[in-house]
């Protein structure tokens, strides 16, 4: 067994604990500078797991094969700590403007960090279990952390409790896919998967276990709690829920469309396809009378997840490569839109889309950051976002060969866009469009801030203009999937 | 012997767990909590009749014990009387009760068509010290990960209802 | 390093440059884009000298440079022209630099304006030049967002955060339609690779299954027809530059529009053969849709902008009617219509632009007589609207005569024969000749001739050269076109030429050769 | 009559209906939260079922995982409702409707 | 220097003159006007040199100079940049220049203070190319090309004075009524290029003598749609009512362009491709009905027709130069009546002596209107002759020569037409009809405007205008009187391969040639003419004050008056049509496409994505009915 494996995990453990204890020697007023610590040794971790095992070679497994590093976990933990690192500056500084524990919440994000990353390596229904709910669990902590805000509590108990009845359902299904196989461990579940997969009783287990990770991904039918609990949520939260716990959901469904039951893939195409497209339609109708910009998201976050799924639904190893590259582009998007609204509901307490007047005249780095953001979230060239979206529709109508109703997806994703145009491009005219508004003052970005931004922005254009070799890594990650 | 025992433990499982939910006499959370307490003890029982006797064990300790303590606890402190003021929503009843009944019976259809019960045999025994083994062997990585759980958990414990804020 | 890598990285690299520029140094931002754009024209125009003596490389192209991108996926950004390129690309060009000169309308904010103008102009060109059609796709998408903000900031008029948004939901949806008629293209191919040049000689050795082709063109086909206003697709074209500031409707219904064109014409006919020949009768019905429909509604207009915008929807039909001809004259006409059809719009949308400078409307109910006020505009107007409906000496008649010509021996067959092509290229030259010059001179009648209107006092003409400069390159452009235009037909015809071989038609269409006199 | 494996697997599908039911109609947070832990508890029943009936230990460790985590769950849970309490005065469903549309 | 570079001088530098007026000198009338006036007075005697030069190659008839450019080559389309020098080209280049230097000439007294001037003289110069393109054009593209643009230079110079509401809205008309001509000719070059393969005149000339089916089944309607560009250009019925208010522009536009020139385009044009309309009638399907009818029969019919009815409506006007636009237009048909009856040469030969006439007509109109102040109605005329005696007297010679009254220029070329139709008796009764109408319109004219008694103050003090004015009349009167002996009718019947009649006995031979050849015709046509003139002398040689022929004619009369309300019949016309499919079309778009459709779609989004947001009702256990409800439909369907 290779301990070693485990190293970025245990790093990150050991860093929170490490906080919980610093935190009782540092006075508050300095307390900030552990979340820049944690954030630039997140970094660091992305670095080396993006340079360490696995992610190229042979896949490299731990505790009786049941953890295990290969391409699609390291691709995954490089999003997840990329991600991390940027919630860390985020929260360092919404963490000044509290008046409340700030500690906690850095080693809460890197427990779930951890708890995602754990997720990525997963290779048996029990870790995977336990590592989810450990981001669950730490989620509804993060999610309702301004307990002195209604909104922020509300959302806490609307993403536990739903969290909770998704998690009963991956249990129950947990059980079952159980049952049907008399093991947990996905590779033994592989090596019979093709006769499993004709099992009723695995199928009804498996689409428990969909159920569960759907919700994660927020996927119809499980997507209703995501803009209630991204507009509740303080900033940094919702950030890390929409790429975090969205991806660890993402991975899992890889992991399990992919390496796990392919077969199953194959079989519930229509189901996943039908997924995917309800999953667009939803979250890009709901978007369009939207005036809440985090609930903005929330549906946007939606629409997404129905994208992903549509690479997942492929059942290609070119579809799960687009799932990766779209995850990574929608990694850099989100947070850079986060890290601005995060800075716009801190100085101006609210996050209406109104409130963005004039932003490009008060903060151009802001509105400029946001407006990238959103217009690669709509998916236009040379943005990230762009080449993900032509992945994904790449990938999908190549299955239009075999399959004729992949082109009716294909309009109902080109549908999609077209409306994620419609409200996208809302925030960009907020922010740039001449109204009259009375406060121009300007408004501070901290450096840090600016320096995530540029990181983000960085991103955004780098895999836009250059998709070259995060594409290749993303194929070279799936490359050991049983598509 | 065993049979007879199934069906006492199960129905009164059952019966206790649906008194939990839909307590026809009662809707005060205390009663719930209670037989939930109960299911919970019959579920230990029904577990015993599987020769999971740790699970059974720790069933009894964890959930009907901890767990169920700390709800009647919460529910004495915040003192909860409220629902019984309100009005059930008809449409909302019976729209829930149609999904869940398909549910039910979605599954029940598949778990009796799978036809699994047929060539199955009971067999395993003897499983305090296979768990413990499998526990602290192949399962030793969930279970340093459930380490964590709980300290997030104690953590997100402490911060939330922490009085007074910092 | 290929010119055309100038042209197209010049625009862009300049806005780069200009982001780190303060806001403060307009006069500066303004020089540099006029001398960016200035450049880029004199390279394009360059090209044009050259063009007979560079050497044809693969595919009939000139000047190639092929930069791999992502290798894995068969996308390089290859550059090259030929004869239809060409032509574009100078006349993209040419617009882009009146579209700057005339931008010294914009007093604010003109860092970002200049900054998206460039964008939007490296975006065209390089959709013209490149061979690939990912960046094909992606140079087109990359200036549609200038356009939205554009609309958006310094738009003009009530509507016009309407038509921002109609017109890139409209050209979104339309793209991406297209889109995926291209990933159709790439992947169903077997080529598996986005180069131009490659996926032709492949194809050309290995053609498509037929019901393949029936399938991937109307995607490519509706999604461009959306792009390039095709009827009942249109709407989106007279609001959005109703209320488009000048240098964005200039660039956009002159030079951006014609890439749907552009892309059916290189991209779906020439690899879609067979598609081609099932779908193009019915595009040919719809072009009666924009040529004769749109014309209609021009006539009714009352604002100045939606009659031009209208125009220039209804000249779209001429090129879809030359492309659907698919004889040799046709396509080579479509292509000088694609061409002159790009001065016209652009010098329109430049004198409504001035118009509107001087008196904030452009309500040609409210304007008379401002022919002796303002007689430089005027005049150019004048000529500009005579050679919106087909005069020779103009660019414009020559591709439309070309059009009716290839279009009359086109053996089309549409409804299975009972409604035969010569009728449309009749209905086509009565929307050209007749219903074109109605709406024209009644405009010309209303705004210029007649007793003077009142309100106008203000208005007065460019002075100078300078300022005059953008409305003669475009008027001249025209009238080099129309006057003689071997300039544009010899370097185009060759082009033609092989898409109309490709797609199997035979080359000399009249049923008897003519016995020339020496 | 055998009992047999899927006798357990019916008890254990109506008790996770229960278990919804009770999610799904009760108004109260924690008879809600109740509802999820009888789920939690069905869930359980199916796994010792089947750990016994597939001569695997796997789904016992699994329970003891799920026990556990619940546990730690339930300790959350009802700390976030107690906060929200102590905020609104209610642990009703329908008084956590600001979040909405 | 060659008769080709020559040919190419004379095309450019009236095209020269017009840049050069625009660009440069737009500020300096005098200049310009001298700059125009030289231009076109070099490419006159440019033209007599070439005519002279040509003489000289003796060429056989038929044979001809051709020069060239490639101008346009795709495919099986080549259109060269092409003159073509021949008998006919020749002689319509002296006339073309020749009265157009007249008119430039006259222009310089007759527009002098006008703010424009500059601005007139550069359209004018712009006409002239134009015209001289028509006239040298080799092929039919190069003809549509100047076609369109002698349309344009018309549309400029009717439209000259645009501020006035009516001459904008005559130029407009103009144009349009002409553009509905092209839009024939067009599609007549179309076909005849999709069945030959060429638009080379000669070429087409080739093909069809070998085989003269070779236009298969479109030959006729080829024909007919080619001759629709006549219609317009010539002013033919149905499409002659732009004339009359083209009037609208200066005089010497008028006379230029209204009577000798332009309108003479599209006769010009019925000789020049006179091959493509004598072709063995050939309909495609679907006009079938028309079997055995020949182009050429439906451009006599439609000549006769033009004619008759221009001449009736010239009865009732009383606008001087509107009765000289009907005088044209009839005029023309008679021309086009010509072509249809297979002789192209009489009517190129009328054009030619018409053009000189009408033109002196027209300037002569244009002294008396000069001399009123702008008054235009005859009725507010009279008495003139002792105060414009030289004016007098050569509108007199038009007069004449218009009536074809010997030996003016006019008898001989109206006789040629009148013997060309002997075949047909109705277009022959016609003809002669018209001419009696003529006489009588002329002399009704020259009765009530220039003889008796002054009618209106303002005529007391008129005066003949200065020398610049008065001597392009007292030429055009001379070519008036000799054009008809000069001998132009038999180089035209060479041009058209017909063998000559006896030219060679001297010049009182001449003079009475149409006496012996077509003594019907020529006896026939004299008595008509001298019928309407005493028809006219008796109504209108007392001076009355006013029109007695109303009281007389009743309703006929106010409809001659009223132009057969061709005018009301088009307007409303245009209005079911054209403007009630805008109106639909607009409506269309506006609530259908725009409204309905996009914005519809729109609407319906938003309205979707309104309602679907109700879903998240904020109470999670909706939130957990859905999920549940989800998962159970889910179910349902992959397992079920």
């Amino acid at each position: 067994m290779n301990l070693s494996l485990l190293g970025p995990e245990l790093v990150l453990i050991g860093l929170g604990l490490a906080l919980l204890l610093a935190d009782l020697v540092v006075p508050p007023d300095r307390r900030r500078y552990l979340g820049g610590a944690a954030a630039v040794l997140a970094l660091a971790l992305a670095l080396y797991v993006l340079r360490g095992p696995g992610l190229a070679g042979e896949p490299a497994y731990a505790f009786g094969d049941r953890f295990v590093v290969d391409g699609l976990s390291g691709f995954f933990k490089a999003i997840f700590l990329t991600a991390g690192a940027v919630v860390l500056v985020l929260a360092v500084d919404w963490a000044h403007s509290q008046q409340q524990a700030v500690t906690e919440y850095f080693v809460l994000i890197l427990f779930a960090l951890a708890g995602m990353m754990l997720a990525a390596s997963a290779n048996d229904f029990t870790v995977m279990y336990v590592a989810l709910e450990l981001v669950t669990v730490t989620f509804y902590v993060l999610t309702s952390y301004q307990r002195n805000r209604v909104a922020s509590l509300e959302a806490g108990v609307k993403y536990l409790i739903l969290g909770a009845l998704s998690s009963a359902f991956l249990v129950y299904g947990i059980a079952l896919c159980y049952g049907a196989s008399g093991t947990m461990h996905f590779r033994e579940i592989a090596a019979k998967s093709a006769e499993l997969a004709d099992h009723r009783l695995f199928q009804l287990g498996m689409l428990m276990v969909f159920g569960g990770l759907a919700f994660k991904v927020a996927l119809f039918p499980f997507q209703v709690w995501a803009p209630d609990v991204y507009e509740g949520s303080p900033a940094p939260t919702t950030a890390f829920l929409a790429i975090g716990s969205k991806g660890a959901g993402v991975v899992l469904l890889v992991r399990l469309f992919g390496n796990v039951a392919p077969e199953l893939a194959l079989k519930w195409e229509p189901l996943l396809m039908g997924v995917a497209g309800i999953s667009i339609l939803y979250g890009s109708l709901c978007a369009i009378p939207q005036r809440s910009l985090k609930r903005l998201l929330g549906y946007s976050s939606i629409a997404n997840g129905g994208f992903v799924l549509i690479g997942i639904a492929t059942a290609s190893k070119a579809g799960s490569a687009a799932v990766l590259f779209y995850l990574a582009g929608y990694l850099f998007t989100v947070l850079a839109a986060f890290l601005v609204i995060s800075m716009v509901v801190q100085r101006l307490e609210t996050d209406d889309i109104s409130a963005l007047s004039g932003l490009h005249h008060r903060a151009p780095l802001l509105a400029a950051a946001l407006a990238l953001a959103m217009i690669s979230l709509a998916g236009v060239p040379p943005l990230a976002g762009f080449f993900g979206k032509f992945l994904v529709l790449k990938a999908l109508v190549d299955q239009g060969a075999s399959f004729p109703a992949w082109y009716a997806l294909a309009g109902v994703a080109i549908v999609g866009v077209v409306i994620s145009f419609w409200y996208y491009f809302g925030v960009v005219r907020a922010m740039y469009w001449p109204e009259s508004n009375g406060d121009l003052t300007t408004l501070p970005v901290p450096p840090l801030i600016q320096v995530a931004l540029a990181v983000c922005v960085a991103g955004i254009l780098a895999l836009g203009l250059f998709p070259g070799t995060v594409w290749d890594a993303a194929v070279a990650a799936v490359a050991g999937l049983r598509l | 012997m065993t049979d007879l025992l199934f069906i006492v433990f199960a129905g009164l499982a059952l019966l206790c767990g649906f008194l939990t939910v839909a307590n026809p006499f009662t809707r005060s959370p205390v009663a719930s909590a209670l037989f939930l307490v109960l299911t919970m003890v019959w579920l230990s029982g029904l577990f015993v009749l599987l020769h999971a006797f740790f699970i059974a064990a720790v069933q009894i300790l964890v959930y009907a014990g901890a767990v169920m303590v700390l709800f009647l606890f919460v529910i004495m402190m915040l003192d909860l009387r409220e629902e019984e003021r309100r009005q059930w929503n008809r449409f909302g009843v019976a729209a829930g009760l149609i999904a869940v009944a398909g549910l039910l019976g979605i599954t029940v259809l598949t778990v009796v068509r799978s036809g699994i019960s047929g060539e199955t045999e009971a067999t395993l025994e003897g499983t305090t010290p296979l768990l413990g083994t499998a526990l602290f062997t192949q399962y030793l990585l969930p279970f340093e990960i459930v380490s964590v759980v709980l300290l997030v958990a104690m953590v997100g414990v402490i911060l939330l209802s922490k009085r007074e804020l910092k | 390093m290929s010119p055309l890598l100038w042209i197209l990285l010049l625009p862009l690299l300049t806005a780069a440059a200009l982001v780190l520029v303060p806001r403060t140094y307009s006069f500066v931002i303004r020089t540099a884009t006029l001398v960016c754009t200035a450049m880029v024209a004199l390279i394009a125009l360059g090209l044009m000298g050259d063009f007979d003596a560079a050497p044809v490389l693969e595919g009939g192209y000139r000047w190639v440079q092929r930069i791999p991108w992502v290798p894995s996926l068969g996308i390089s950004l290859s550059v090259g022209v030929d004869g239809i390129n060409l032509g574009l690309v100078v006349m993209g060009a040419l617009v882009a630099f009146c579209a700057a000169c005339v931008s010294n309308e914009i007093k604010e904010r003109t860092k970002e304006y200049y900054v998206l103008l460039l964008v939007m102009t490296g975006g065209i060109l390089g959709a013209f030049v490149s061979l690939d059609l990912f960046f094909l796709y992606f140079f087109h998408e990359l200036a549609l967002v200038p356009t939205f903000i554009m609309i958006g900031v310094w738009g003009r008029g009530e509507r016009r955060g309407y038509a921002a948004f109609q017109i890139t939901l409209y050209l979104t949806l339309g793209a991406l339609i297209a889109l995926i008629g291209l990933i159709a293209l790439y992947l169903q191919s077997g080529a598996r690779t986005f180069d131009l040049v490659e996926l032709t000689q492949y194809l050309a050795a290995n053609p498509m299954p037929v019901a393949r082709q029936v399938f991937i063109f109307p995607w490519l086909l509706f999604g461009l027809g959306i792009l390039v206003s095709l009827w009942p697709f249109h709407t989106w074209a007279p609001i959005g530059y109703g209320s488009a500031p000048t240098a964005t409707a200039m660039l956009h219904a002159g030079v951006l529009k014609k890439f749907g064109l552009y892309a059916l014409l290189k991209v779906a006919i020439p690899l879609l053969p067979e598609g081609a020949k099932v779908w193009l009768p019915w595009a040919a019905w719809l072009c009666l849709g924009n040529i004769l429909y749109c014309g209609w509604v021009a006539m009714r207009q009352r604002d100045l902008n939606l009659l031009i915008g209208n125009s220039s929807v209804a000249h779209v039909g001429f090129v879809f009617l030359g492309l659907a001809s698919l004889t040799w004259v046709g396509v080579t006409g479509a292509v000088v219509v694609m061409v002159a059809h790009g001065f016209l719009a652009a010098l329109s949308f430049a004198l409504s632009g001035w118009l509107h400078g001087q008196s904030r409307s452009l309500d040609m109910t409210k304007m008379g007589g401002l022919l002796k006020q303002l007689p430089f505009v005027g005049a150019v107007m004048i000529m500009a609207m005579f050679a919106g409906c087909g005069l020779p000496g103009f660019g414009n008649f020559v591709g439309e005569m070309l059009v009716l010509f290839g279009g009359w021996n086109s053996d089309l067959v549409i409804c299975g024969g009972w409604v035969p092509m010569r009728w449309f290229v009749a209905a086509a030259a009565w929307g050209a000749l007749v219903v074109a010059a109605v709406y024209m001179l009644r405009a010309v009648r209303t705004m210029w001739h007649g007793p003077r209107a009142e309100g106008w006092a203000s208005a007065a003409d460019p002075v100078g050269l300078w300022r005059k400069l953008p409305f003669l390159v475009l008027l001249g452009s025209l009238l080099v076109t129309g006057i003689w235009p071997r300039v544009l037909t010899d370097r185009i015809a060759p082009g033609a030429r092989v898409i109309v071989e490709g797609v199997g038609r035979s080359v000399p269409p009249p049923q008897l050769a003519a016995q020339r006199v020496p | 009559m055998h009992v047999g494996l899927e006798h357990y697997l019916l008890v254990s599908a109506a008790l996770f209906a229960l278990g919804l039911l009770g999610v799904i109609l009760r108004r109260n947070l924690l008879v809600l939260y109740m509802g999820l832990e009888l789920m939690l508890n069905a869930a359980n029943l199916a796994l010792v079922a089947f750990s016994r009936f597939q001569n695997n230990i796997q789904g016992q460790v699994m329970v003891f995982f799920i026990i556990t985590v619940a546990a730690a769950e339930v300790s959350v849970g009802l700390a976030l409702i107690v906060a929200l309490y102590r905020k609104r005065q209610t642990a009703h469903v329908e008084d956590l409707t600001s979040l909405k549309f | 220097m060659k008769p080709e570079t020559l040919a190419w001088i004379i095309l450019v530098l009236p095209l020269l003159s017009a840049a050069v007026i625009t660009l440069f000198t737009r500020r300096q009338p005098g200049l310009s006007a001298r700059i125009s006036v030289g231009a076109v007075a070099l490419a006159f005697v440019a033209s007599i040199l070439l005519v002279l030069g040509y003489g000289r190659l003796h060429l056989g008839p038929g044979e001809m100079l051709l020069t060239s450019v490639s101008w346009l080559e795709v495919g099986g389309l080549s259109v060269d940049l092409g003159l073509r020098l021949d008998a006919m080209s020749n002689l319509m280049l002296l006339m073309v220049t020749g009265v157009g230097l007249m008119i430039h000439l006259y222009s310089r007294g007759y527009m002098e203070g006008d703010p424009g001037y500059s601005r007139f003289f550069a359209s004018l110069s712009l006409f002239m190319f134009s015209m001289l393109g028509i006239v040298l054009a080799a092929n039919f593209v190069m003809m549509f090309l100047f076609w369109e643009l002698v349309g344009v230079s018309s549309y400029l110079l009717i439209g000259f004075w645009h501020e006035r509401a009516s001459a904008a809205d005559a130029a407009k008309k103009a144009f349009l009524t002409n553009r509905l001509g092209d839009f024939g000719f067009l599609l007549g070059i179309i076909m005849v290029w999709s069945a030959l393969g060429t638009v080379d005149f000669l070429d087409i000339q080739r093909a069809l003598t070998v085989n003269p089916a070779a236009l298969g089944v479109g030959a006729s309607l080829a024909g007919v749609l080619i001759f629709l560009g006549a219609m317009g250009k010539s002013a033919q019925f149905p499409l002659h009512v732009w004339l009359p208010d083209a009037m609208e522009g200066p005089t010497p536009v008028s006379a230029l362009i209204h009577a000798a020139t332009m309108v003479a385009a599209g006769v010009y044009m019925l000789a020049r491709s006179f091959v493509v309309f004598n072709v063995p009638s050939a309909w495609p399907g679907g006009l079938d009905f028309l079997h055995g009818v020949t182009a050429l029969d439906v451009i006599a019919w439609i000549g006769g027709v033009t004619s008759l009815l221009a001449a009736l409506m010239a009865v009732q006007q009383s606008d001087i130069k509107r009765i000289l636009a009907y005088s044209t237009l009839s005029q023309l048909g008679y021309m086009v009546m010509a072509v249809g009856c297979a002789k192209p040469d009489a009517g190129m030969f009328h054009l030619l002596t018409h053009a000189f006439f009408k033109a002196l007509l027209f300037l002569g109109a244009g002294s008396i209107i000069h001399a009123l102040h702008h008054e235009q109605n005859i009725w507010k005329m009279g008495g003139l002759k002792s105060r414009l005696p030289v004016t007098y007297w050569t509108f007199l010679v038009g007069t004449l020569a218009l009536c074809g009254v010997p030996p003016f220029s006019g008898f001989y070329s109206k006789d040629g037409i009148l013997a060309a139709a002997e075949t047909r008796p109705l277009l022959f009764a016609l003809g002669l009809l018209v001419a009696g109408l003529t006489a009588f319109y002329m002399f009704r004219l020259v009765f009530v405007a220039l003889r008796g008694v002054p009618r209106d103050a303002q005529v007391t003090h008129a005066h003949e205008p200065g020398p610049t004015m008065l001597w392009p009349l007292r030429l055009l009167a001379l070519a008036s009187v000799l054009a008809g002996f000069w001998g132009m009718e038999g180089v035209l019947q060479g041009v058209f391969g017909r063998a000559t009649h006896d030219s060679h006995g001297g010049w009182l031979a001449t003079a009475l040639a149409p006496f012996g050849h077509a003594p019907l015709a020529a006896m026939m046509g004299l008595f008509a003419t001298g019928f309407g003139f005493a028809l006219a002398w008796s109504l209108y040689g007392s001076g009355p004050a006013h029109d007695p022929l109303p009281e007389k004619l009743g309703v006929v009369a106010r409809w001659m008056r009223d132009k057969f309300y061709f005018d009301e019949l088009y307007a409303v016309l245009i209005r079911v049509t054209h403007d009630a499919l805008a109106g639909l079309a607009d409506w269309a778009d506006r609530w259908l496409v725009a409204g309905f459709l996009v914005r519809g779609t729109h609407g319906t989004m938003d309205v979707f994505g309104r309602v679907l947001r109700l879903v998240q009702t904020g109470n999670l256990q909706t939130y957990a009915f859905a999920a549940a409800l989800g998962l159970a439909v889910v179910m349902w369907l992959m397992l079920m």
